[in-house]
C-alpha cells in the first residue's frame, strides 16, 4: 500500500479525473504555475496544458461565477478558493446562483461544479486566513458540502464530488495537507454521502468531521485508557448527511457529543445536536454536548488560536465528564 | 456605416413591436393581479437594445439577462406564452412558476438566466466563453444588463478576465439613464462607461439606441469581434419610460424629463422610417400591430387558464432528479412526534 | 397611544437618532431621492441633507466597506443593504472587517455601524429576494443580531443599535412594514439584549423572533380555544442572546419549540433547540421541536413561497401534537 | 518638476534605509522561528512606494494597508519595537499579539489598518473620505494596495464613489509587478492601471519606483488633488525582491528576471544619488546604516524577550470592554456537565 499525503491524494484525485473527464477544468488563483497556495494541484498545469488549468487574476466572485457559467454550458468545473475565508466575497455567486439555478429555472440545468478550498486553523493564519465557515455552506439550500479527514478520503471524496451533478463546496483543512496515510486507493469506498465509524464504542458516540476526527480519535485513545469506550463518526459529507447511521449508533449508546472546529453559535455542532435531541431524545441519558470552536475571532499567537478551537484534551476531559 | 437590407428593418420593427406589446401585457397582467410578486420591471423604451443585439447573435451562443431582460428573450426567440406563464407564477411557463419574471431561463435558446442580483448574471459569461474555447464551438456569450449594474464589482472582474484571455464574450450594458431612482450621473462621475472597457483591454462603444439599426451594426462588430477573441462592451443609450417597477411612479424625475425621454422611442422611430422610406405601408403596419396585439392577448388568457406548480413540486429540482428531495419540516415533524 | 406602521416607526427611530447624533449618517441605494425601496427613509434627505443621507451605486460590497472606514474614522454609519438577500456579496466586508477590526486591532477600535436591511417571504419575491439569512450573521463573532417583529421594537431597537459600540446587524421583516400598532413610545422599554415574553402559559414555551412572532401568537390563540396556553418568548436581538430569559421559562414549562423562518438546517432554530437541549435537559419531557423553513429555495409561485415557511397552522398543528 | 531639496533626500533615504532593514529583521526573527504564523510578507524593493506616498501625507491623513504593509507603517512613524512585537505574536505589539503581520493598524497616527484580504481595505477609505467631509477636517484617506488588488471588483466600486462624491481619498497601487506567482501581464490585458482609474473620473498616474523623488512627487500631485476634492490613484512600479511570502522562492521567474529586478534598488539609487550628488559622504551613509541597523536589531531582541498573550485575553475585545465578553465552550460545559 503506498504511502501518501492528505495533498497528494487531493491532487491524485483530480488528475485521475482529469484524465478520465475532459471536461473538467481547474480554474482559480495559482492553480497552474504556482501549483496552488498549498501545493495541490503542483505541476497539473504541464499535464494538462494551461486551457485546463486555469490562473486567475485575484478575483474571487468572478471565479466562482465564471464556474457557475462554465458548469451550465458543459463543463464541470473545479473552482479554488484559495481560503475558505474569502467564501465571504463569493457567496453570492454561491447561494443566490449556483445553488438556486437548478432550482429557480424548474429544473432545465444542473451546475456541476466543485469549488474546493481550505479552512481551519493551524498555521497561526490569523483571523482571516484560520476560519471554519462550512456553516455556512451548510445552512444553504442547494449546496453539497463535503469534508475530507482521511487521506483516503480526501481521494475518494474528491472523486465522487467530481461526479455530482450538484453544486459541490469542498473543504479541506489546512493542518492536514501533509498528514501520511498507506492507503489502498482500490479498496471499496463508501459512497458519496455515507459516514464512516471510525472506532466502535458502547460509552459514547462522537460524531465529527475535518481535523477534528484526529483529535477524536487521540481522546477516544485516552479515553479508552480509562475504560470509556466511545463509537466515533466522521461525517465525510454535511451535505448529504447521513443520518441514519448517527441516529443508530445513538440510539444504541444513549451518550453524544458532537464535534466541530468552526464557531459553535450556530455552527454545525449546533444542528447535529438539534437534531440528534429532536429525533433520538427517548434514547438520550444526557443531552447532547456540543464540543465546537469558541464564539471568537482567531488570533494569530499561537497560544490563541490552539485554545480558541478544540483539541484532544478537552475532548477527552468532557467525555470524561459526561460519563462520570 | 452600412445600413441593413429593408427587409431587415421590417423583421427588426416586427420583433420590436412584439417586445412592447408584450411589455403591455404584462403590465396588464399585473393590474388584473394575475402575475406572481410584486417586481416586474418592463423593458419598454429599450428595445432595440434587446432586439438589435439579439440580431447579432448566432444559434449556438448564449446570454444571461437581468431583472429586466423580458424582451431581450422574446427578441431571441421565447414563446411568449411561456414566458407569461412563467411570470404568472404558473406550471406551464418556462420554469415551472418557479422562478417569475426575474428568473427565466431556456437552455435551448441559450437562454442561461436572467437574475434578480444586479450583475449576478455577469460572471457567468466568463464561464460561458470558457467552454466555447474548450469545446471550439465558435459561440459567443452575451451578458446583458443595467447601467446600475456598472456599480458592481463583479463586472469589471469580468471584463478584466475575459480581456486577458480573449474570449468570446460580449458586456452589453442597457443604459436606460436609472437604476430606480439613481439617474446615471448620480451614479458616477464618467457616464461614458465604454471608457471603462476599453482602460480594461475590451474593445468598448456605446450606441444611441433610438436607431435599432444602428444599434444592430454596433452589436455585430462588438460580437464579431468578440467571435474572434476580442471582448467587447457595448453601451445601448435609451430611456426608461416608466417607473423601475410597476408599482413605481417614478417621483424622482420630473414631468418634463419623462416627457422627452419618451420622445425617444424606438419602436416608433422605426416605424417612422419604415414609412418614410416607403419601405412598408402604414396601413400594413397597422394590421402587423394588430396582429401582435392579437397573440400578446392570447399570452394573458393562456396564463389565466393555467395552473399553478403542485405544492408537491415544492422540494423538487433542488438537486439532481436522481437524488433524494430534502425532507419537508412536516415529515420529519411527522417522525419526530409519533417516536413519542 | 399614536397608531403607527412598522415602517414609520423605523423612519421615527433614525430621525430621532439623528436629530440627536450629528455623526449619524444613512448610507445606501436609494435610501435619499427615493425614500428607500420599502420607505423607510422617506424624506429624511429632506431633513438631513445629502452629505447625512447619502444615496449609492450599486455596490453593496462598498457600501459595507465604506461604512466600516466612516465608523472607525468617527461617524456612526447605518448603511442600508436593500434585502438581506445581498449579505452575500458583502459579507467579507461584514464578517471579515467589521466583525473582527476590534479584536484584530487588539481593542484599539470598535466599528460602531449598523446595517440595516430586510428579508423574509411574503411578496413573492422569488428565491433571490426572500430569504432570511440571520443565521449566517448568527455564526459570525463580532457582530450583534436585531430581529423587530413588533412597532414598537422596530423604534427602540433600532434606537439601541444606534448607541451600540459595535457592529448591528439589523433586520426587519418585508411582511411586517405596514403592520400597525397603537404604540406609547415613552413606555418602559427593555434593555438591549433583553428577549421579551409576549405570552404566559403553563404547557409549551415557544421561542421565535421576527414575523414568526405573530405566527406564534395566532397560534397560541388557537391552542389556547383548546386549552393549551403557551409562553412566548420573543428573542428581539440573536446577538447578544437572552438565554436566561429561555432557561427560565423551559425549566419551568417543560416543553419547547423554536420557531424560525430561516431554513432550518444549521440555522438560528438549530442554534436555539441545541441550547436548551443542552442546558435544560433535565427540565425536559419532550425533544426541543423546531419548526423552520424548508430546505429549499423559494419560488415566486406564492403557493409554493407561502408552503415552504411556517405559518399559524403548522405551529399549532405541531404545538398540539406535542402536548397530546 | 521641481525636484525636492537635498535634506529632504537623506531623510527620504533613510526612511527607506530603515524600512529595508526592518524587513530584514523580520527575515531573521522568521528563520529563528520566533515570528507568529508562516505568513510573512516582506515589502523589500517597494521602499519607495511606501516613502515616497507617506511623505504626501499630512499628521490628520488616515490609510489602510495590505498584507504586505511593514513599510508603509514605519515609513508614517510607526515605533519598530511594537511593530516587531506584533509581528512576533507578542502583547508588547500593536495589536497586543492578536493581529500579527498581516493585522497590524495604530489609530494615533492614522492607521485603519492591514488586511489580509487582498483588496479588503479598499473601501474603508471611502468611508474615511466622508467622514473628512463630514468633519471637514481636511484629512486625506489613502488605500495602500498591490497590483494583485486590481483583480477585485471592489476596488472600482471605491474608486467610482470616490470620484462621484468628489471626496478626498487616494488610492496607491504598489504594483510590484506579481500577485504571488502570477505576473502583472498574466492577470491583466492593460498593464496601464493608472488608465482605469481616468475612466472612472479619477486622477490617475503611474510612476517609476526606482526614483523616490519622483514618487515623492507624483504622491504629492495627487494627495493634493485628493485634499482638494479630486481623487486620485497612483500606481508605483518596482519589483517584490524576494518570494512572495518568506517560505516562496520564486521557482515561476527565472533568475535572470529576478538579477534585473533587484537592480532596481530605489534605496541603493538614492544612496548613490546622494554620493553622487555630493550631498552625503559615503562614510556618512555607513554610519547611518549601521545606526539602523543597530536600531532594528534592537527591535528583534525586544520581541524576543516579550510576553505571549495571556490565554485570557482570549475572549476580550471581541465586543466592546463594557459588554460581557462571549462565554468560553469550558464554561458552558461545566455548567452544563455540572447540573447533571
Ligand atoms: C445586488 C443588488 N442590489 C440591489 C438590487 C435592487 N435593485 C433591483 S433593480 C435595481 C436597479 C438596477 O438598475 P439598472 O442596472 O440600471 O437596471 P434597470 O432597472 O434600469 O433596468 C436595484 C438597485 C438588486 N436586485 N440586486
Ligand atoms: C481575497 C484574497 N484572495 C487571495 C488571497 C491570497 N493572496 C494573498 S497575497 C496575494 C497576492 C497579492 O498580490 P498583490 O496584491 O500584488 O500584493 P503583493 O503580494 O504583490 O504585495 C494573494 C493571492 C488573499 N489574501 N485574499
Ligand atoms: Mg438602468
Ligand atoms: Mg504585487
Amino acid at each position: 500500500m503506498p504511502e501518501l499525503t492528505y495533498r497528494d491524494a487531493l491532487r491524485k484525485a483530480l488528475a485521475d479525473s482529469m484524465a478520465e473527464n475532459p471536461d473538467i477544468i481547474l480554474i482559480g488563483e495559482e492553480v497552474g504555475r504556482y501549483g496552488g497556495a498549498y501545493g495541490v494541484t503542483k505541476d497539473l498545469i504541464k499535464e494538462f496544458g494551461p486551457e485546463r488549468v486555469i490562473d486567475t487574476p485575484i478575483s474571487e466572485p468572478s471565479i466562482v461565477g465564471a464556474a457557475v457559467g462554465a458548469a451550465m454550458t458543459g463543463l464541470r468545473p473545479v473552482a479554488e478558493l484559495m481560503y475558505v475565508d474569502f467564501l465571504g466575497m463569493t457567496m453570492d455567486q454561491l447561494a443566490n446562483q449556483a445553488a438556486k439555478i437548478r432550482y429557480m429555472f424548474g429544473g432545465q440545468i444542473g451546475v456541476p461544479m466543485v469549488l474546493r478550498t481550505q479552512g481551519g486553523t493551524g498555521r497561526s493564519a490569523g483571523a482571516q486566513h484560520s476560519q471554519s465557515l462550512e456553516a455556512y455552506v451548510m445552512h444553504t439550500p442547494g449546496l453539497r458540502l463535503a469534508m475530507p479527514a482521511t487521506v483516503a478520503d480526501a481521494y475518494h471524496l474528491l472523486r465522487q464530488a467530481l461526479t455530482s451533478p450538484d453544486p459541490v463546496v469542498f473543504i479541506e483543512h489546512k493542518a492536514l495537507y501533509t498528514m501520511k496515510e498507506d492507503v489502498d486507493l482500490d479498496a471499496p469506498v463508501p459512497p458519496w454521502g455515507k459516514a464512516a465509524v471510525r472506532r466502535h464504542g458502547k460509552d459514547l458516540v462522537i460524531v465529527t468531521y475535518s481535523r477534528q476526527l484526529h483529535y477524536v480519535m487521540e481522546a477516544a485513545k485516552t479515553l479508552a485508557a480509562k475504560g470509556i469506550e466511545a463509537t466515533v463518526i466522521d461525517l465525510r459529507t454535511l451535505n448529504p448527511l447521513d443520518f441514519d447511521t448517527i441516529r443508530e449508533h445513538v440510539e444504541r449508546v444513549g451518550r453524544a457529543m458532537v464535534v466541530s472546529e468552526g464557531a459553535m453559535t450556530a455552527g454545525v455542532a449546533a444542528e447535529l445536536a438539534a437534531r440528534i435531541s429532536e429525533e433520538c431524545f427517548d434514547f438520550l441519558e444526557e443531552p447532547v454536548i456540543r464540543v465546537a470552536g469558541e464564539d471568537i475571532p482567531i488570533s494569530v499567537s499561537t497560544g490563541l488560536e490552539t485554545g480558541s478551537v478544540p483539541g484532544p484534551q478537552l475532548i477527552a476531559e468532557t467525555a470524561g465528564r459526561m460519563l462520570a | 456605416m452600412s445600413k441593413k437590407s429593408n427587409s431587415d428593418l421590417l423583421g427588426l420593427y416586427r420583433t420590436m413591436r412584439r417586445v412592447r406589446t408584450f411589455e403591455e401585457r404584462v403590465g396588464e397582467l399585473f393590474v388584473r393581479g394575475q402575475t406572481a410578486g410584486s417586481m416586474l420591471h418592463l423593458s419598454i423604451g429599450e428595445e432595440s437594445a434587446a432586439v438589435g443585439i439579439t440580431a447579432a447573435m448566432k444559434p449556438q451562443d448564449t446570454f444571461t439577462t437581468h431583472h429586466r431582460g423580458h424582451g431581450i428573450f422574446l427578441a431571441r426567440g421565447a414563446d411568449p406564452n411561456r414566458m407569461m406563464a412563467e411570470i404568472g407564477g404558473k406550471e406551464a411557463g418556462y420554469c415551472h412558476g418557479k422562478g417569475g419574471s426575474m428568473h427565466i431561463a431556456d437552455m435551448s435558446l441559450g437562454h442561461l438566466g436572467a437574475n434578480a442580483i444586479v450583475g449576478g448574471g455577469i460572471p457567468a459569461v466568463v464561464g460561458a466563453g470558457l467552454s466555447a474555447r474548450h469545446k471550439r464551438n465558435n459561440a459567443v456569450s452575451v451578458a446583458f444588463f443595467g447601467d446600475g449594474a456598472t456599480g458592481q464589482g463583479v463586472l469589471y472582474e469580468s471584463m478584466n478576465m475575459a480581456a486577458l484571455w480573449g474570449l468570446p464574450v460580449v458586456f452589453a450594458c442597457i443604459n436606460n439613464q436609472y437604476g430606480m431612482g439613481t439617474r446615471i450621473d448620480q451614479a458616477t462621475a464618467n457616464t461614458n462607461l465604454h471608457e471603462r472597457a476599453i482602460a480594461f483591454g475590451l474593445n468598448g462603444e456605446s450606441v444611441d439606441g433610438l436607431d435599432v439599426e444602428e444599434v444592430a451594426e454596433a452589436a455585430r462588430r462588438v460580437v464579431d469581434g468578440a467571435r474572434a477573441g476580442k471582448p467587447g462592451f457595448l453601451a445601448v443609450s435609451c430611456y426608461r419610460f416608466y417607473g423601475h417597477a410597476r408599482k413605481d411612479k417614478s417621483p424622482y424625475r420630473d414631468a418634463g424629463e419623462e416627457e422627452t425621454g419618451r420622445q425617444r422611442d424606438p419602436v416608433a422611430f422605426t416605424r417612422a422610417r419604415l414609412i418614410e422610406r416607403g419601405l412598408t405601408p402604414e396601413a400594413d403596419l397597422d394590421t402587423l400591430d394588430a396582429e401582435i396585439g392579437a397573440e400578446m392577448d392570447a399570452t394573458i388568457d393562456f396564463t389565466i387558464a393555467q395552473k399553478e406548480p403542485p405544492l408537491a413540486s415544492m422540494f423538487r429540482d433542488v438537486f439532481d432528479p436522481e437524488e433524494p428531495e430534502p425532507e419537508p419540516v412536516r415529515t420529519r415533524l411527522n417522525r419526530v412526534l409519533a417516536t413519542e
